[in-house]
């Protein structure tokens, strides 16, 4: 049920639809849910939905925090 | 296959004509049918017989038969069609079992109204595939059903194949150290087939691997003395596989992650749709298993092989009353990987 | 696959497994909820609960949506399809749930009931444009996940005036469910939540801050990638190692502290709450699901099909409920892997893969601590 | 047939208990279904292999390949049911072209909501049919599709027998002056099915005479040194199979409407619906020709049977490049017997 | 079985023919209608034409109710099917008459139109009254036989009030059709008429009294038996020879002067004669056919779903008309048996088995005089 | 579609139904076309109605006739 996944926006479509991707993968999406979505956009996608927005910063600094726990 | 006065009938109406009652009546409209699409395509010596079964030249060694209805979802698809999958599926089934594929029986359920051109493209493509595994489609059965009663088209096929002498396969062969191979990206056929269901309107390229694998069994059998037995993980896919042989052959298996092979896209639309790609159907692909010591080898077989290219040893047998397999993941943890429970999507094959 | 392979690092998994392993003290217990299934799912799947440390308890929360709905509202959904003859559209996972009298969706349609699996509430919708003469209805279930898809569809539905389309409304709340276990005196004992990664995205993750504050629980909202999982463990421990209970966020790439505002506000336009509702296990909780508003009581299906709602005790041999307020575990329930299994589910928990039960059994029996 | 692991499974529910689309998916479901109806009722060493294929003693000789779906409806009728037709179908085809029936494949297509009570049922009259007729259903497949893709359910059968050295009967092997006969009461199994339609509202008490025809055509085959061909007058009946075998050896057929052996209440029943009891389909009935030499002998050993008892000799081949059937009426005029044209009633095997 | 074995032995047979052969005068020809498809059947079906001496030679006239309905009219069934999606029903005969545009109703069943073949109209009727949310007509053909059961159907759709039945009404009349053909002074010439069977149990036989006086015509009504048609053949050459021109009546067993007086009364309360009505190969004839009387027009199909007649032309290759007329013999049409058989039909005369084409393909091909 | 068939009355049903026998092929008809059925009767059946019933006197004049003409 709360299956989600981040997908890229590589097409803005008219009616607050977008068609968006993942490795390949294609599928017309809703973004009524979402503000002013670009092509390259990240979003979190779910049951045909974008949830929300990836921020490419934040995703970066947890992979800092990752990284910054690997012992030397 | 009866051939009927010609000059009494008018040609079959390939291009906008369709199934009607009376094609699955056994008369006029039968016989027609036959002559002008079945014996057209399938044409062999066998089948033009033309009696009630195909009369067939003595096998030497022990026969193999399975057999396998299709009655897959779209009826075509991305790398195939359900002819084409009709002769793999079945085909495949032979050859895992050590076997030579010679024969194939081929009966047709149609629904009223199914149209004329699908059903030639799908007889042809049946006679091509045929021609390309080396087996003869000798007899068929045709039956009509109404509208409503069925799904365009079911094919059943069933096959004969013969052993070589001093060969014997069979899933309850397993034992502990033993190792097990995979063949190729698990996932793409069931992929494939999902993404062209318009009810979850999604969009790949992947490309169902449905094949014929009996070049790469013969060779297996041919060249691994320790071969314990091949199987291929369609319905159900690679973890319900494993699972039946493991119970078979009251073993436990034991695989890595890490070592199966699967595509990116493969792995992203089972993201999509919440699937795992362990339990995604395939129809070009195959488990071998074989003692350690032949392990190597087994691996370049299929490699040699050009439906084996990316062929990879997934794992070990080991002792295990239950008969779990299970699999270690990437992070250093164990998980079971069960029978598939539920379907994933129907009416893939 | 961007934003996921990274989540998925094996050695980086290791190297956060190890500092947990460094970190713990081994003198005492860390007993964590997570609250979501999908972190239930995700500690299965990848068998991260046999790398942990064996002083770290995992404690399922009742974050299914699936496993939570009671057998009453499955019942009352099978009636609209069979009795009613509507076009039922649902998610496939509600299909083998059990109802009253050894039914479910899954068998009421195998015996003719016209009941459809959707991928999303707007394929029921386009069902019922595409079936003028027929009523169309979608039950509706999830958490702030799948409800604001659902307002947009009423939203439109309203827009476009389609009259044989409804729903069947059994949203239901996050943040009431979790109170609600913390509020019980004799419940589970919990020193640390996870908290949801997907209905964060929607309410944010400031609806939590009661839970630290009024309810001294430390909380850490993580994403649904193993290493979302092992970071957010590590930082819960780190909490409470610290006794700390604050509301911390690992998955900061998609959630904010105020959430979804589009979305909060649509749901706030097409839902109202509903004074209580009943969930598996956690019997009537206050204020914890939604109702269609007052301008969308057109489409709310229990009106249209006068459907009241009947409580129905569970299984008598069915421990899902202890289970969905973290009480037990799935092992203590005497049918578990006997004749309770994913073919043969009694309760909901064996149905869901988002459940403990049906993740237990699927990854786990055999590698069980 | 996998067994899967006895505790964690409940028993089928088979008295109350319906079909349901995971029980085709491949996984757990299939595997108890094959595992506690399949594998419980065809019990044999051969299905009891659980691989892909069944593994098989060699057959010295030629082999005969046949294969039928049965989509018949209703699928219980007075004197079978869809399961004992399944195999009488195959083993029949299998025997007339000489051929002693070894081997059965069943492919099962579902119907979601199908009730397992009535499954069982089916299956248990085929164990028992196989077991009379001396034939193993050694491997077998099971689809299941949609409610509203299916009737409830069909089934594949593909048989392989062996030929006796020295043996080679064909449809194409009869010559002028060769002599016809057939093994008894023709029309029954139509007429049967035909008055358990509801839409048809009429009653008899004629039972399909759907039955294993292997014994009488192994005497045939052994007794009768000018044994042309064998053919069991199913869909299209006698008329359409007579027109069948003249077609394919290129002769003439005289047949005379007195000596055709049909039951008063079949002829009634066929006046009731406007039908010709040469077309209409039998099941348990054999058309044998052979050389004028021998034509009491095969009259002899037909009769010989229960099955044969009321054989008779109906006619004889002649020359002719039309290769028209033709028919003696009683009045002393003639007619020729067509193919069936159209349908008769559709979906009677 | 009684009333039928006795009217098949073969032994009797030969003596009548042997009769016939006697009473025959070499000198003339002796030209004989049988106006009804189902003595063309009996002819072909037990051979009897080839026994029949040389100069008596037997017209098949016009009386196959499938084969003279013109394609307008298949074609305004399959529109009821096709547009307005109503559960068409029809005796099976028909289902291959070819219809404008390649179709037939069985093709256009085959491509989803609902369209079932019944064995009585009161099956039809059945339909209407299990399928309440459905329109369901019945395609009524037929001569004086089929039409006593429509309107026994109708006046009990009336008194029980069946909203979603009616009845596309084509049934036509014999003797119009008869007179129709004599009428033609450019027509086939005949010296005498087997009258029709069942027909005649309806209409009794003093219909065909016109016949005799007005066109002096001889007449034997007959029943369908081999018996019967040979025996009606001795006694029209018997009437031939001496000059007659009578109504005589072999079958009398069923047949009486006045026929089944309730029937009569029956179609009189619930039909009307139609002005004219187009017949295949007999164009426009006045007074031929029937149509719903104004207390049943609820019921009548044309007007619930205002269906117009529109007159269609044969396919030019067939000559069904000039056979239907009596004008030609199938074997004249050059169509007959090479791109026309039963399987692919060009009219309407090859799809009926009271057909003259069908008959003659289907059992005479070989034994043709 | 003139297809019938002479059948005896083995049961008068109420409700204008009778059912009808030939040669132990049973169904049930309608006798709404014909006056005062009896069992033992015989009618002629069509498309489910009775035509008519078959006057066995009248029969028998016509077998009689056939006997007639046979040549001594
Ligand atoms: S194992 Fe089954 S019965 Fe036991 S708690 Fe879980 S769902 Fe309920
Ligand atoms: S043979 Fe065919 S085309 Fe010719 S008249 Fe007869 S029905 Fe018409
Ligand atoms: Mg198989
Ligand atoms: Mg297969
Ligand atoms: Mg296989
Ligand atoms: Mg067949
Ligand atoms: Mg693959
Ligand atoms: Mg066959
Ligand atoms: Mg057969
Ligand atoms: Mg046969
Ligand atoms: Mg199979
Ligand atoms: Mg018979």
């Amino acid at each position: 049920m709360c299956l989600a996944v981040p997908v890229q926006i590589i097409e803005v479509l008219p009616g607050d639809e977008a068609i968006a991707e993942i490795a390949g993968v294609k599928k017309t999406i809703s973004t009524a849910l979402i503000e002013d979505v670009q092509v390259g956009d990240y979003v979190i996608l779910h049951v045909g939905y974008a949830l929300q927005k990836i921020d490419p910063e934040e995703a970066q600094k947890t992979i800092q925090l990752f990284n910054s726990q690997v012992s030397a | 296959m009866q051939e009927k006065k010609k000059h009494y009938v008018r040609p079959l109406n390939i291009k906008n004509g369709k199934i009607e009652m009376n094609y699955g009546a056994g008369g006029k409209a039968s016989a027609q049918l036959i002559s002008e699409l079945f014996a057209k395509y399938f044409n062999n010596e066998y089948l033009m017989q033309g009696d009630d079964g195909a009369y067939l030249p003595a096998a030497e060694g022990h026969i193999v038969m399975a057999t396998d209805s299709h009655v897959v979802s779209p009826i075509f698809f991305s790398g195939g069609d359900i002819g084409s999958l009709s002769v793999h599926g079945t085909v495949n089934d032979v050859s895992v079992c050590g076997a030579k594929p010679l024969y194939l029986s081929a009966g047709f359920i149609l629904e009223e109204g199914f149209p004329l051109a699908d059903l030639e493209k799908i007889v042809k493509s049946m006679a091509e595939e045929a021609k390309k595994a080396g087996v003869y489609i000798v007899t068929g059965d045709t039956k009509v059903v109404e509208k409503g009663k069925g799904d365009g088209i079911y094919i059943n096929t069933t096959g004969v194949g013969v052993v070589p002498k001093g060969i014997h396969l069979s899933g309850a062969n397993c034992k502990p150290g033993d190792v097990i191979a995979v063949s190729g990206d698990i996932g793409d056929h069931g992929i494939a087939i999902m993404s062209q269901r318009a009810n979850l309107g999604f969009e790949t390229e992947i490309q169902s691997d449905s094949a014929s694998l009996n070049s790469m069994t013969e060779a297996l059998v041919k060249e691994i003395p320790s071969l314990r037995c091949m199987r291929d993980p369609t319905r159900g896919g690679l973890g319900t596989t494993l699972n039946e042989l493991a119970t078979q052959s009251k073993v436990g298996m034991k695989i890595e992650e890490a070592k199966i092979p699967v595509k990116e896209q493969v792995t992203a639309a089972c993201e999509f749709l919440g699937l795992d790609p362990l339990f995604v159907a395939n129809e070009g692909k195959l488990i071998a298993i074989c003692g350690p010591e032949d392990a190597e080898k087994m691996l370049e077989i299929m490699r040699a092989n050009p439906l084996g290219k990316n062929a990879q040893i997934i794992g070990t047998c080991v002792e295990d009353e239950n008969c779990f397999v299970q699999m270690e993941t990437p992070f250093g943890g164990t998980r079971m990987v069960d029978w598939l429970s539920g379907e994933q999507l129907p009416r893939i094959c | 696959m961007k934003y996921i392979s990274e989540y998925r690092d094996s050695a980086i998994a290791k190297e956060i497994t190890k500092k947990i392993a460094e970190e713990v003290r081994p003198e005492r217990t860390y007993r964590l909820m997570e609250f979501c299934g999908g972190h239930t799912h995700v500690l299965s799947r990848y068998g991260l609960e046999n790398i942990l440390p064996k002083n770290v308890e995992m404690i399922h929360g009742p974050g299914c949506p699936v496993c939570v709905m009671p057998i009453g509202r499955i019942d009352s959904a099978i009636e609209l399809a069979v009795k009613h003859h509507v076009i039922l559209c649902t998610y496939a996972d509600t299909m083998r749930v059990p109802a009253s009298g050894g039914i479910s969706m899954m068998k009421a349609k195998a015996q003719g009931a016209d009941i459809r699996m959707v991928y999303s509430v707007s394929d029921a919708y386009k069902i019922a444009k595409e079936n003028p003469d027929k009523e169309v209805v979608f039950f509706a279930i999830g958490f702030e996940t799948t409800t604001p898809p659902t307002a947009v569809v009423l939203k439109q539905a309203k827009a476009e005036n389609i009259k044989n389309f409804s729903v069947f409304c059994n949203h239901v709340l996050t943040p009431a469910a979790m109170k609600h276990i913390l509020n019980n005196p004799n419940g589970v004992k919990i020193d640390g939540i996870v908290g949801p990664a997907h209905v964060s995205t929607i309410i944010g993750s400031d609806p939590y801050k009661e839970l630290a504050e009024k309810y001294k629980k430390s909380v850490v909202v993580a994403g649904f990638e193993p290493l979302d999982m092992l970071q957010a463990i590590l930082m819960l421990i780190r909490q409470i190692n610290d006794g700390r209970a604050e509301v911390e966020n690992e998955f900061i790439r998609a959630v904010k502290p105020e959430g979804n505002v589009k979305a909060i506000n649509l749901m706030k336009e097409v839902f109202d709450i509903r004074d209580s509702f009943e969930w598996r296990g956690l019997s009537s909780v206050p204020y914890s699901a939604l109702k269609l508003s007052e301008d969308y009581a057109f489409f709310d299906a229990e009106k249209r099909f006068d459907l009241p709602y009947r409580r129905v005790p569970d299984n008598k041999a069915c421990e899902c409920g202890a289970i969905l307020r973290g009480e037990k575990h799935p092992s203590d329930c005497r049918a578990f892997g006997t004749v309770c299994t994913p073919e043969t589910p009694i309760g909901s928990c064996m149905v869901s893969s988002e459940g403990a039960c049906a993740a237990y059994y699927t990854y786990g029996r055999r590698t069980k601590k």
